[in-house]
């Protein structure tokens, strides 16, 4: 099996998709001749032409409401937004329409065709306007499915899955990854399951969850708690829109205990999902508070961006609190 | 870089160096200006718009007036501009893509919707295409080629030049148009959908209804500039501005219009000069913010009236065919209301369902929850109680209550 | 004391702010010479003339970007937005400069002035676009804050000392209660604190918490479950961002017992932020796990909206259901 | 309703009936071209213009050396541009505010920020006045009139119309300048800035670098349009294109443009056509999608070295100054740049300050929570260690790591 960084299983994800299907379009800022910014779309409009691998304008707003038009028309779209902190522009466009178009419609239309991709996150030194973590904007917004995938495999089965969902897919890339994260990932076609959860390590005292880069951070902070005797089950969430409530749950009726992380700024991030579904399902199982391990409630900072994220020593901190409440 | 040539004297332009005229055909009177040419359309032709034209305005007095009565919740009236709208309609191939803002009904007419299909979303029942679950007014229709109505200004311009990208690519030689109202013209979504359309070569028509009004706000207060058409420089874009009130000049003008889109995959912007006769909404009264005087001046300008005299010049229509028609159309939205008022609202599951393709666990169990809810407190909910047992509710008329949303 | 209902006891608002500050501007769709759909800007144009109060062109992100730049520049503006529903085309000037101008500039420049009224919710047969309840997008956006007034008297305190408040802050009208909601409303000029919750009712057995036009429908739930010998606690958190906690949690703490309301969906909305901080905070004394009672996860419905709503038998059964846990 | 005249022929205007010109005062060769007049610049104006100049050019290359040997994060060059960025700040009235997007750092230059205030900025140290919360190149200046730079494209043209309608109210004279590029241009938010401008009468000018390039893509696929002059048309805008090399046009433009705003209320477009000469930033690599000779023939065209004849020829600058201003020029830099990588990083409560005008409890909750877990691991977040107790750091330069960000 061929080594990648996630750009690479990227990529490969997209030219599958749009050598299967020539409805497959993938357009956005820089995306066409250039490949992109991050270079996903490399070499994707010298195979399939021009007219399905291209530049847009620099209108966010435009680009959605272009591919709202294009998935409910009957093609299948796989819009860029350079970076995640550049999607509100398209806010509009995204929940209200996007969101909306089956329901509204009684499913006369629908733009389940719908792909759009964004880098997302921190750790690289890009301040506020290029490091933000914007899941739980959208994970309010029924209609949507978000996805975020931890490592080039996850990456490649997640993107072929989501462009060929039949709902409308936002799938956030964890950018500090793009070329740190490399991995077996397979030549072939394959998919893996959006909604499902998967539980990348068992264990019976603490119950860990994230998506995303920040799975990598989790299971540092579980090497630390591993060594004190602190047995760790940990879950990848995958998809948070809609999320596996019930392997959660499952995960804390066992352990009792419960610790949720992510970058994005602690109040009303996902976490907060999270722990309010399941406190309600596992109340009587729990053992201690479910802890989370968040950014701080500021806009992404730059030079304290070290102590700003939720890293971890703050995770490890976290499951120590957690066991010995 | 630019290739324009150099000057060496500081001067600006003012923004008004190029005035666009108005392309008129029809004189109120019902004849042909001098030097106008009429577009070829054929009796046949000219009676189904003239038909449509009468049945969009009957189908709004009669509905405006439901509302007053408190049979329906809200009405949006296309009266004024259906020249507009359905000259634009019939000059495009029936398989041509609609996106409208909402005040488009006249298409719809146009293309054969019937008033049982208008009654059923009005009053939101389970024969809805949309399932009741939009306010009256935001029609749709598949087989028609009529997107369904969103209320958000201006999402659905660059939508439309997103699905004609499709249709560019599918070669079918269909193109896209979509409405919007000079006031909707003024959001950023309008931009984006014109300068992407003219950069990708998109066959989609851009139709700017300006009546003068945004609710309240009057176009001096909405652009300084000489109305939208003047926009089409920026984006070296077609256009042509048109009376929307003459109802062979923007079928003309949309012909052509479809030509230059369709045969050389460029977009173009169509202004019509028209005027709201009506309420913005039935939630709205203007006499807060305009004149009758002005209003008055405008009705003498009625599209139907003008294409009437011209008909009857013609020799395609007369005052009987018109007495008959009215009437029959009347009577035709009054059974029609009757029977959509008394069918049953769409049932509980559809609260639920195509919020995605399938109903997630998460849905079903709200859902499930739901229904026990309403078994507990039946009398509290009668629309949800029937449509707990969808197989129970069937016919069971009784209990529906007066049926408006 | 003169009654007012809540649009004049906002027009009230508007009128003393603009009557003592000239720096205060009011500016939208329609909110001119028409003094705006619901009437909340009427005759203000008449008295404080078209430079400070007047119509916009029909453009939210545009509407906002200007306020934004008048507040840095020094001005108050107050911009409303027509609907809440269309709130979402300036998001990025909301979430990406309004709540990051002071942080991102160390000061030198900030837009504290700036106030953005809108009306929210359901209750009216407004369908998907007329009815949302968006505060949970806004709430997870440090930078601002978001105000939610329950009735006359509250609106008027609440928005004099928005607009006074060094912070930018949304301002949520229940548009439900435009005109149902009557009360007495002094004349004069008086603020009502930002970030306090009050206690509008007090009791022992289950805390109830929510803001704005849900404060009505947990009046009505507490009615029936006082009648069954359950005494209830009452919260009006009257800002979400930033919100009360410690009032909250000091109530739980006694009663044991916490039920959430709001109408927007459940996931991702703020009654998970409240249950998951709560659960922290209090979890050695919850004696049921927290409830809440939202809107479904859908888009807003029409035609079966009353089954869609929290109302009050809902809450009455969360209450029911929490007790006896 | 317009007022334009009517015809009653069909035909669509293509979108380019009308050319805007390119006003041009000096040509390559440092003369005046022919009917051209020079606008009024003194000996010491044109100095300081000239020296701002200079100045930003080897701030530019010296950072963007520093970025390459890794001492700083990211860097953005104005190189190629600093005529119309420069330019237009001079013909202003230094307390006019500057709303830039991110390449005009020529402009803070002209008006006095120190290369110590680059400096403090670039390495986001404890003087910066953005408190190390922004990526480089995110300067501001209050005492300057410079608002600071924010990486989302476009948004700060509606808050440029906004800021100059205060101004205007305010009555002080004053007006505001926006810079953006034309792919800024695309965004929404430009579409909304100009019109509402237009229609409300500010005194603010759109100044458009059209530059060829935003990022990888050219301008021909940002717009088909004949650069972004004509939009004026479409907001009944004065506009004017100038050569964005040229200083004295640029100059003279800005002049007449700030007049036309401050004197008649009234908004107005420059577009400066110009190019891009180095990468788009620190991040980009041009050669992926243009070519060296594309490239050369604009290093031609250099706008300093198109100053630097024009002065010679006046007589106002010689090559000994030349040396003498770059070396000391150089050395100014080196030594700001080790001067401000020494200093330590802000504050650790610099993390929660500024949020809102006064920390709020829950984040002085998360600002001890955090102060608690670094007490705990001092070594695994040395920046923040060092300000725990901001007390006893000052001066402490030994923690402090290589400074960049
Ligand atoms: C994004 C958005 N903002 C505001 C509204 C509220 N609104 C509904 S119709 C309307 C006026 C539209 O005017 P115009 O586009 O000229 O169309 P007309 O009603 O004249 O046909 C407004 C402001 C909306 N529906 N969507
Ligand atoms: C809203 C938004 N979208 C995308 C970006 C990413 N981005 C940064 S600069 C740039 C190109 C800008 O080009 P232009 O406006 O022509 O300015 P130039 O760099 O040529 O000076 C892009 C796409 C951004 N910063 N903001
Ligand atoms: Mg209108
Ligand atoms: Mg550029």
């Amino acid at each position: 099996m061929p080594t990648m960084n996630m750009l690479q299983a990227i990529n490969n994800a997209l030219d599958i998709a749009m050598a299967e299907d020539e409805k497959v379009l993938c357009f956005g800022e820089d995306v066409g001749g250039f490949g992109g910014v991050f270079r996903a779309t490399s070499h994707l409009q010298e195979k399939y032409g021009r007219a399905r691998c291209f530049n847009t304008p620099l209108v966010e707003q435009g680009i959605i409401g272009f591919a709202n038009g294009l998935a409910a028309q009957g093609s299948v779209p796989v819009a860029e937004i350079q970076f995640a902190d550049y999607i509100f522009p398209a806010f509009d466009q995204i929940v209200n329409e996007t969101a909306k178009f089956r329901y509204r419609s009684g499913d006369l239309f629908n733009v389940g065709g719908l792909t759009i991709r964004a880098p997302y996150g921190g750790g690289i030194s890009g301040g506020h306007y290029h490091s933000q973590s914007p899941e739980a904007y959208f994970a309010h917004t029924p209609g949507l499915k978000v996805v975020v995938p931890r490592n080039p495999y996850e990456a490649k089965g997640l993107l072929l899955a989501a462009i060929r969902d039949p709902d409308p897919v936002l799938f956030f890339e964890p950018k500090r990854l793009y070329r740190a994260a490399t991995g077996e990932v397979p030549e072939e076609d394959y998919q893996l399951p959006i909604g499902e959860a998967e539980v990348t390590k068992e264990g019976t005292d603490v119950t860990l969850v994230g998506w995303g880069a920040q799975m990598e951070v989790i299971e540092r902070a579980v090497e630390l708690a591993e060594k004190e005797g602190i047995s760790c089950e940990v879950i990848d969430l995958r998809s948070i829109l809609p999320w596996d409530e019930d392997s959660v749950a499952e995960s804390v009726l066992k352990t009792g205990r419960l610790v949720v992380t992510h970058e994005a700024p602690r109040t009303g991030g996902f976490a907060g999902e999270i722990a309010a579904a399941i406190q309600d399902r596992c109340f009587l199982y729990l053992e201690s508070p479910i802890m989370r391990v968040t950014g701080l409630d500021t806009p992404f900072p730059l030079t304290l961006e070290k102590e700003y994220l939720p890293d971890h020593l703050k995770i490890f901190e976290a499951i120590r609190e957690s066991v010995n409440y | 870089m630019t290739t324009t040539r150099d000057t060496h004297a500081p001067d600006f332009l003012a923004g008004d160096e190029f005035s666009i005229p108005t392309y008129r055909v029809l004189s109120q009177e019902g004849r042909l200006f001098e030097g106008a040419e009429a577009p070829e359309l054929d009796r046949d032709q000219a009676r189904r718009i003239y038909h449509a034209m009468i049945a969009t305005r009957v189908l709004d007095e009669r509905m405006m007036a439901a509302q007053r009565q408190g049979r329906l919740s809200f009405y949006m009236q296309c009266t004024g501009e259906e020249a507009s709208v359905i000259g634009a309609t019939a000059a495009l191939d029936d398989a041509d893509m609609i996106m409208a803002q909402y005040r488009e009904q006249g298409a719809l007419v146009y293309r054969g919707f019937s008033f049982d299909e208008f009654m059923n979303q009005l009053f939101g029942n389970e024969l809805d295409y949309g399932k009741g679950r939009q306010m009256p007014i935001h029609y749709g229709s598949r087989k028609l080629h009529y997107m369904t109505i969103s209320s958000p200004l201006a999402t659905q311009i660059p939508q439309a030049t997103g699905y004609a990208y499709g249709q560019k690519l599918a070669g079918g030689g269909q193109c896209t148009i979509v409405f919007f109202g000079e006031g909707a013209a003024s959001e950023g979504d309008f931009h984006a959908a014109l300068n992407m359309a003219a950069v990708h070569e998109v066959p989609v028509i851009f139709f700017c209804r300006n009546n003068g009004y945004a609710i309240s706000t009057p176009s001096i207060e909405q652009f300084a500039a000489d109305g939208v058409a003047p926009r089409a420089f920026g984006y070296r874009m077609h256009v042509i501005r048109v009376d929307g009130n003459d109802i062979l000049a923007v079928y003309r003008a949309t012909q052509e219009a479809r030509r230059i889109a369709v045969e050389h995959n460029k977009p173009v912007l169509i202004e019509a000069m028209t005027y709201r006769l009506a309420a913005h909404s039935s939630s709205d009264d203007p006499s807060g913010y305009r004149s009758r005087k002005e209003e008055e001046a405008w009705r003498e300008k009625d599209p139907i009236l003008r294409m009437r005299r011209w008909m009857d010049g013609q020799g395609w229509w007369d005052d009987e065919e018109e007495k008959a028609l009215q009437e029959s159309l009347r009577r035709e939205v009054l059974e029609t209301m009757k029977r959509a008022e008394k069918r049953p609202p769409p049932p509980l599951d559809s609260l639920v369902t195509d919020v995605y393709a399938d109903v997630t666990p998460a849905l079903q169990h709200q859902l499930d929850a739901l229904k026990a809810h309403i078994r507990r407190y039946p009398d509290a909910y009668p629309r949800g109680a029937r449509s707990l047992d969808p197989g129970l509710s069937q016919g069971d008329d009784a209990a529906s209550d007066k049926g408006g949303a």
